[in-house]
């Protein structure tokens, strides 16, 4: 029987493995179809150039190795690491055995696989035992780390995770599978070996011990054809499962290194995204909805399932706070924060806003070519005219109702003696990014037209605002030729250049980074340095990257005010952990939610610089004097 | 709907009618378009009870329809009203009987003011004299003339000819009242019964033998509205208010319309006209219109008069189905006779005709 | 200029009509105005006792203040015992008193009633007579009105009418006597100064309008426009 | 010391004070008119805001009031009282005559007659009912309309007799509103198909937990709230009421259709307090109730020495309110009759 | 006007049993705190809107829930959602979700569709 080439039970791998890889084909065909005529021409300059080596370095770190998970939870990371790299190995090696051992080279795949069957006899001694110790090795590899995954199942904490992601009919049918497959590799290699009392230290010895009771002869073959069955069943299933994540993610990479992004339409890109979710859960473990409020169903890997189901997502979508901790921590870099925006915007008309997010062209003719197609809905908005000046102070909305905030930034414009116009002072337009997150991208169009052409009419070179949210907005989605500063920002110019004194006060203060200014933004440093400047700037356990929601974010839709507060006060609890004299923060609206929250004095910057200021002797202050008269009551 | 509740009420509300010797008013409006009523209840009154009701020459309007219109100042209307108490007292009258409800409610208010500003009082009696020389009393005693209908509807009763019963059916007939804003709602103890369930005309009513109907919108105005008629521009706001009221006594099926005020029974009368040439639609039983009769006409369809004695002939809406449905036997070649028989020409495009 | 609010006080309705006010709005709840204009007699009252004379003035010149009908259902039930159709009036009166009246299209209104009622009065002796009810103005009297007036003397001699008649009865010629006196109650208690008032104003306010405008009479531009001018803006407002 | 004080009013706060004095060994006399003490109470079926039955502190007073100290006189009313330099004299009824050191006036309140509002017409459309009249209904569990069917949509009025210059109440009777929020919610407990409208001219949730009841009636029963005074009451054709009233907030009058109507009746002096008021001449104030001496701090004196006020004759009070006052009143009587100030 | 120079106008009063509050239990449905304003009437005091022009959310509110939709279909759009509103509201509506949606509810009832 040395010579057999061929046997009954392969058909099963066989369909599965060319059904996958067919189907494989045809996706990846269809998606680069559907992208956009840049992103198609990125994605080719992508694989046909360098960049070709880091999606394989990415590939192998990521897909196989599993780095960021490693990084985040190393028991979690071990786990997709045996189970994928593990896995990888097997083929790699196997195939190399068959084709060093078997009788001819250039296998069909299931010689390979099957390797063992096809050659009972192989492995005694020698090179060959050698060999066959490798691979014992890493079926071991790979079971271990399965054993893990069952475990986690059915235990979540012994892999870390506080949650694990709920499943579906066909995800457990493929995952029943995927669990079977090597231990059924296993029980049939060593039920071989047990029969032809060889095998390496694995399957030699459990073969050994089971031919010692079992008939080892008989039981070897039914246990092949499971192992080609599960795999059959698993490759067949792939792609109406989770597991299509396992193909989708070469894509992705390779996509994602060419420098194509999420569109502010569901497009292939978005597609192979949601694809690549392996449901592994660390979104869920990121979410404060999660683990302060208790909404355990609206995190990324539940929007990503409902989305791949063609469920209805409104409901997931928008009750988020858009913290973006979640796009952070995601291993497989799936860009969430924008995904979930398309489910926004979904339910509204279909409006192409790319040239806004994208901000392509930037020049004041098409802000007026824009502006022709006037407001609809928002027509009652006067005319103005607003006075000549550098530098523009927009408040906006949310700091309106923290006035201190306002008056230390008049106090420090003043200071400063830069010629600035407050433009908001008797009550502004809405920057429009409320209206965004509420996936309303048409009238938040007409908000930043109207807002768009009082900036350029004032003639300054400088937008500064207090609020992170309109911040976002006036830098991604205003066609503004000003520079655009949050209040840290340009007070961090206004000490660099001295335009002002100031005294250190003595007192310790914890930063709180605002999710739009921070992960939304990229602004971290600046909001530090001008603490250092002033005060006892100390670190906390949730810094930067992986700071806190304050719970009041406008992005969320559904939450109840408890949970706000709830989430609100968890947060303050872990960042005055050090009992700091003042909790700060650089949003009106992380203040107005703090403050409610704790006991601790909750400060944004602008108010502990204004409290710093030495009060320049003489009167240099540039500003109108009629908007020196300043209304400071909210 | 429990009478009795309703009875208690009255009762707070028993209102000092004088029994003779009644100084009478005309109303601008019940002159003009309802002259029978008017003859009828002097006639009535002079002939049938042989009271004392004296008409002077002299007397004129109070003004009301002006000052309620707003081109006419209260110090003016106060002395007007107050010529007329001089003329009372001149001819040794002391209680007063107005035929017209904003007359009656402005005499009420008036009265009441002088006793809360007695200056005003010196000042209409300084004006009076001026103006005329004249002087003047209060009177004793201020009735509109449905009190006095209504203090002697048992008198009408007893010498009634015909009841108000559905001849047909043996039912009694389906009355709808209207009592008119300014009688007892600025005054409810001014008015019989009060300003919410007034009995001056369903006290009537219910004498004669007929049920009255209460519906949601009894108490609405008729929607008159003085400056919301008397000017074009403003008489959506008159006939939507008609229109509501008609709307929500539809569903009762009433066989009349009772009224107190003259501008009301010309309202609902002319209205129903207007809005069944404007929309087409009218309010009766099988695409009729609701006869509205006058408190004198009904008594004195129940005392057996002629109705076209009574004017019924000159309403918009004709009163024929009403008639019939009393048992009426009317002669229409009576109908549109001069007073000494001589056959007048024929109106067209009456309703319910 | 003495402060409005105390002008208002001089005026016995006012005086009467306003204690103070709760804004339960039972007023507003059965007045025929609130129902078919942009109307509520609430806000009005509640305006008024915050005594701010801007607030009064806008009033004066409003058109809310002509919305009433004056049947007076709110003096029935207000728990606070105000009578909102009390402080209409006085407001009326005042608005026309400075002229403010032609400001408003249903202020303007007061010349053509001036012009109908007011001249009756002392025509017939009576604000309405059947002959002063032109049928031109009154097409909703219907065809028998105009029947009625062809008809006059038959119709009223039977229902005991006095057409133009010595002596008592409907429609009777009132002594000649009785209209001076009641002209001369006009010219002592100051009925005829308002009457020329509005006259005035009207006029004043026909050549800013550039309409044109007849000392008397109903046949001219004014009275036309006054008569039957209906911007359809009454019964909406935006939130 | 044995001194002879007589209480006037066997209810809440005569029971009290009897009670309170009893203890403290002085000889009570309870005069109750009716034929069984605790007054208004009895018809309570749950109290606000925390809903506890009425039962229990009857229970509470008639221990009180459980004492040798005491002879309670049922049926029985003053006709006469008088007093001499020294002792107040009393007849009753029933012909008896005593002296007493020191009395104690509690003759509360009655509920306003709401046939006086005629336009909300109580005793003349069906279905239109008050405060009490609902507290009845509690208590038998019968919910039905006079039909026999079951009311699917329930209105409150806010303010029957209280603030309304039309029946001579300008005060507040302050127990309505909050009544007004627990009887919603008892009513959207027995009938949860049905619907809960109150019409308020003002919500006055003064007392503890108040606030909180009416929370909880939004949140949780979906009791609505329509700010506007009713102006009048009519009968449909189909003999639903219909309530005119002004949608205060949206500044529109608005006609709404209901089953049944519940009218808060409001508090006014009793007449049996009247009658003794006439009789000793003791000071009333607009309000018409008792006027104390002074509101701060002698709210249970009144005009006559060794007269003393206790509870609901003096102004509208909650339970809590009243017992406390009837306590008050003790330290008065026992401060007065102390050896010396006599 | 035809030849009388008048017409019947429709009455501004609610009649709540002809209106339609399909708007309003949308809304309750999805968005339960809704039920809970004590119409203070702060978000209309602090609306950015409001500053431009005459819009009152607390109006808004009554209106939707006696089921005067047509005046709300024509001032719902008005808002900006800037959420000023949540941050004053004592009762902690979440008036933000409340004019969403309105205007969700708008677009399903098509008879409305804004």
């Amino acid at each position: 029987m040395t010579n057999m080439q061929f046997d009954p039970f392969v058909i099963p791998f066989n369909i599965g493995l060319y059904f996958i890889l067919f189907y494989v084909v045809i996706r990846s065909v269809i998606w680069f179809r559907g992208l956009s005529r840049p992103d198609k021409l990125r994605l080719q300059r992508g694989f046909f150039g360098i960049t070709f080596i880091k999606s394989l370095k990415d590939i192998f770190l990521e897909s196989l190795i599993h780095r960021k998970i490693l990084k985040t939870n190393l028991r979690l990371g071990y786990m997709h690491m045996s189970l994928a790299f593990g896995w990888f190995l097997l083929i790699l090696f196997g195939t190399i055995e068959a084709d060093i051992f078997g009788a001819k080279h250039l296998n069909a795949p299931y010689k390979a696989i099957f390797f063992r069957f096809f050659n009972p006899e192989h492995g005694r001694m020698g090179f060959e035992a050698v060999y066959g110790f490798l691979m014992d090795l890493i079926l071991a590899f790979i079971l271990s780390g399965l054993l893990l995954a069952i475990l986690k199942r059915f235990y979540s904490k012994v892999v870390g995770v506080r949650k694990t992601t709920r499943l579906k009919t066909l995800d457990r049918i493929a995952l029943t599978s995927l669990w079977l497959i090597f231990p059924s590799r296993l029980l049939a290699e060593s039920f071989t070996s047990g029969a032809f009392g060889n095998g390496s230290f694995m399957t030699g010895t459990l073969g050994h011990w089971l031919a010692s009771f079992l008939p080892a002869q008989e039981l070897a073959y039914p246990f092949w054809w499971l192992y080609s069955l599960s795999l059959g069943t698993f490759f067949v299933l792939l792609p109406i499962t989770r597991y299509m994540h396992i193909p989708t993610e070469l894509f992705l990479i390779f996509m994602r290194n060419s420098g194509i992004k999420t569109d502010d339409k569901a497009g292939s890109y978005s597609e192979v995204e949601t694809y690549s979710c392996s449901s592994c859960g660390i979104c869920i473990d990121a979410c404060q909805l999660n683990f302060s409020a208790g909404i355990t169903n609206i995190q990324s890997a539940y929007l990503m399932k409902a989305i791949r189901n063609n469920e209805e997502t409104s409901d997931i979508a928008h009750n988020c706070l858009m913290c973006g901790r979640c796009d952070q921590k995601c291993p497989v870099g799936i860009e969430l924060s924008p995904i979930r925006m398309i489910q926004r915007r979904a339910g509204e008309a279909e409006y192409d806003f790319r040239n806004i997010y994208r901000g392509y062209f930037r020049s004041r003719q098409s802000v007026a070519a824009v502006n022709l197609n006037g407001s609809e809905v928002y027509s009652f908005l006067p005319e103005t005219n607003p006075e000549k000046a550098d530098v523009l102070y927009f408040a906006g909305c949310m700091t309106h109702l923290t006035p201190t905030i306002k008056k230390s930034m008049v106090k420090i414009l003043d200071a400063s003696g830069v010629n600035y116009n407050f433009i908001d002072e008797q009550g502004g337009v809405c920057c429009g990014r409320p209206l965004m997150l509420a996936g309303q991208d048409k009238e938040a169009r007409e908000l930043i037209n109207y807002n768009s052409q009082i900036i350029w009419k004032s003639g300054a070179h400088t937008l500064v605002t207090s609020c992170p949210i309109c911040y976002k907005v006036f830098k991604e989605s205003y066609y503004l030729d000003v520079e655009v500063l949050h209040h840290t920002q340009f007070i961090r110019n206004l000490i660099a250049d001295n335009s002002f004194k100031m005294r250190f006060l003595r007192k310790k203060v914890v930063y709180h980074t605002p999710c739009d200014l921070g992960r939304g933004s990229g602004v971290y440093d600046e909001p530090k340095e001008v603490l250092r400047h002033v005060a006892r700037l100390e670190k906390s356990k949730f810094e930067d990257e992986n700071s806190l929601c304050c719970g009041g974010s406008l992005a969320n839709m559904k939450i109840s005010s408890q949970k706000r507060s709830k989430i609100a006060r968890d947060a303050a609890t872990e960042l005055t952990k050090s009992n700091p004299d003042i909790l700060a923060t650089s949003c009106p609206l992380c203040k107005k939610t703090f403050s409610k929250a704790t006991e601790t004095r909750v400060a944004d910057i602008s108010e502990i610089v204004a409290e710093a200021i030495i009060e320049p002797t003489g009167n240099n202050i540039t500003r109108k004097q009629n908007s020196l008269s300043h209304e400071l009551t909210p | 709907m429990n009478l009795e509740g309703k009875k208690r009420i009255w009762s707070d509300y028993q209102k000092e009618i004088a029994d003779d010797h009644f100084f009478y008013v005309r109303s601008c409006i019940r002159q003009s378009f309802f002259p029978g009523s008017e003859q009828f209840f002097l006639n009535f009154m002079r002939n049938t009870l042989g009271k004392d009701v004296y008409e002077n020459p002299a007397h004129t309007t109070c003004t009301g329809i002006g000052y309620h219109s707003d081109i006419v100042p209260s110090s003016t209307i106060m002395t007007v009203i107050a010529r007329h108490f001089a003329l009372m007292k001149e001819s040794g009258y002391k209680n007063i009987a107005i035929s017209c409800v904003t007359s009656f409610g402005l005499y009420t208010e008036i009265l009441e003011t002088w006793k809360h500003f007695p200056e005003e009082l010196e000042k209409t009696r300084e004006y009076l004299y001026k103006a005329t020389g004249r002087e003047f009393d209060i009177p004793e005693n201020v009735a509109h003339t449905s009190d006095i209908i209504y203090k002697f509807r048992s008198e009408i009763a007893d010498k009634a000819k015909i009841f108000l019963v559905n001849k047909k059916t043996g039912e009694p007939l389906k009355i709808v009242e209207h009592i008119g804003c300014h009688y007892a709602k600025m005054f409810p103890k001014s008015g019989v019964g009060g300003a919410e369930f007034p009995n001056v005309l369903s006290g009537m009513a219910e004498a004669w033998g007929g049920k009255v109907i209460d519906y949601p919108e009894r108490r609405h105005c008729c929607g008159f509205g003085f400056r919301q008629y008397l000017v074009q521009a403003n008489r959506g706001y008159s006939v939507s208010n008609t229109a509501k009221k008609f709307s929500s006594m539809e569903p009762y099926k009433p066989d009349m319309v009772l009224t107190n005020c003259p501008g009301c029974t010309m309202f609902m009368d002319k209205w129903q006209y207007t809005i069944k040439e404007m929309e087409g639609t009218s309010f009766g039983e099988n695409g009729e219109s609701i006869p509205v009769l006058t408190y004198e006409e009904l008594a004195g369809l129940v005392l057996g008069f002629n109705p076209w004695d009574l004017g019924l002939q000159y309403h918009m809406v004709q009163s024929e189905p009403l008639l019939n449905k009393l048992g009426i036997d009317f002669d229409s070649t009576d109908k549109y006779k001069t007073k000494d028989g001589k056959q007048m020409p024929l109106p067209e495009k009456l309703i319910n005709a | 200029m003495e402060n409005l609010y105390d002008i208002l006080k001089e005026d016995i309705r006012f005086e009467e009509g306003l204690n103070a006010c709760m804004n339960c709005g039972v007023c507003t709840a059965i007045c025929p105005a609130a129902e078919f204009y942009d109307y509520d007699p609430r806000k009005i009252v509640d305006t008024v006792q915050k005594k701010d004379d801007e607030e009064i003035v806008a009033l004066l010149k409003s058109e809310t203040i002509w919305y009433c009908g004056e049947c007076m259902s709110c003096k029935t039930r207000c728990p606070r015992g105000n009578t909102p159709g009390f402080i209409i009036m006085a407001l009326r009166t005042l608005s026309q008193k400075l002229g403010y009246f032609t400001e408003s299209e249903k202020g303007r209104q007061q010349l053509a009633i001036k012009r109908t009622v007011g001249e009756n009065i002392f025509k017939y002796g009576y604000c309405a007579a059947t002959y002063a009810v032109n049928p031109k103005m009154h097409p909703e009297q219907g065809p028998i009105w105009e029947y009625i007036l062809d008809n006059t003397n038959d119709v009223f001699e039977r229902l005991g009418g006095q057409v133009n008649g010595i002596g008592t009865g409907p429609l009777r010629k009132i002594p000649q006597e009785a209209l001076d006196e009641l002209k001369k109650i006009f010219d002592v208690t100051g009925g005829t100064e308002f009457f020329e008032l509005i006259e005035e104003h009207s006029k004043m306010k026909a050549s800013e309008m550039g309409l044109q405008f007849k000392s008397e009479g109903t046949d001219n531009d004014y009275f036309v426009e006054v008569y039957t001018a209906n911007n359809g803006k009454h019964n909406t407002h935006d939130i | 010391m044995n001194w002879d004080v007589v209480v006037v009013g066997g209810g809440t706060a005569g029971m009290e004070a009897s009670g309170q004095l009893a203890k403290a060994g002085y000889n009570v006399t309870l005069f109750e008119k009716e034929e069984e003490a605790g007054g208004h109470l009895k018809n309570w079926y749950h109290l606000f805001p925390d809903r506890r039955d009425g039962e229990e502190v009857i229970t509470y007073l008639n221990d009180q009031i459980n004492n040798d100290n005491i002879t309670f006189y049922k049926g029985s009313r003053i006709d006469h009282l008088e007093k001499n330099e020294k002792k107040f004299i009393i007849k009753t009824n029933e012909g008896k005559e005593m002296t007493a050191d020191a009395i104690i006036i509690a003759t509360g309140f009655d509920l306003f007659r709401s046939e006086r509002k005629e336009e909300y017409g109580y005793g003349i459309y069906d279905n239109v009912i008050t405060s009490a009249d609902l507290e009845k209904r509690f208590r038998t569990g019968d919910m039905k309309m006079n039909n026999g069917e079951i009311p699917r949509r329930i209105g409150i009025v806010h303010c029957v007799g209280s603030r309304d210059e039309k029946v001579g109440n300008l005060y507040c009777s302050k127990l309505c509103c909050v009544t007004a929020v627990k009887q919603a919610i008892e009513i959207s407990e027995w009938l949860p198909e049905s619907k809960v409208f109150c019409f308020y001219m003002d919500i006055r949730m003064g007392g503890a937990l108040y606030e909180e009841l009416y929370m909880e009636s939004q949140e949780k029963y979906g009791v609505n709230y329509i700010r506007g005074k009713v102006s009048e009451v009519g009968e449909s054709f189909t003999n639903s009421l219909i309530v005119k009233v002004e949608d205060t907030l949206a500044g529109r009058p608005l006609k709404m259709e209901l089953d049944m109507l519940v009218l808060m009746a409001g508090m006014e002096i009793s007449e049996g307090s009247k009658k003794i008021g006439k009789a000793l001449g003791l000071k009333t104030g607009e309000n018409r109730f008792f006027q104390s001496r002074d509101n701060h701090f002698g709210s249970n004196l009144s005009n006559i020495d060794g007269l003393f006020y206790a509870g609901t004759c003096t102004a509208p009070m909650n339970i809590t309110e009243t017992i406390s006052h009837a306590r008050a009143a003790v330290l008065d009587v026992m401060d007065y009759l102390k050896d010396g100030r006599r | 006007m035809g030849k009388f120079g008048f017409a019947i106008s429709k009455g501004r009063q609610i009649d709540y049993e002809a209106n339609d509050r399909r708007i309003a239990e949308y809304i309750l449905e999805h968005e339960p705190s809704f039920r809970l304003c004590i119409e203070c009437g702060g978000c209309s005091a602090t609306c950015t809107t409001g500053n431009f022009t005459r819009f009152s959310l607390r109006e808004l509110h009554i209106l939707i829930k006696r089921g005067e939709n047509d005046e709300v279909r024509k001032n719902i759009g008005k808002c900006m959602l800037c959420g000023k509103c949540i941050l004053v509201c004592p009762r902690g509506v979440n008036t933000r979700n409340v004019v969403v949606l309105a205007r969700q509810a708008f677009q399903k009832y098509d008879e409305y569709a804004i």
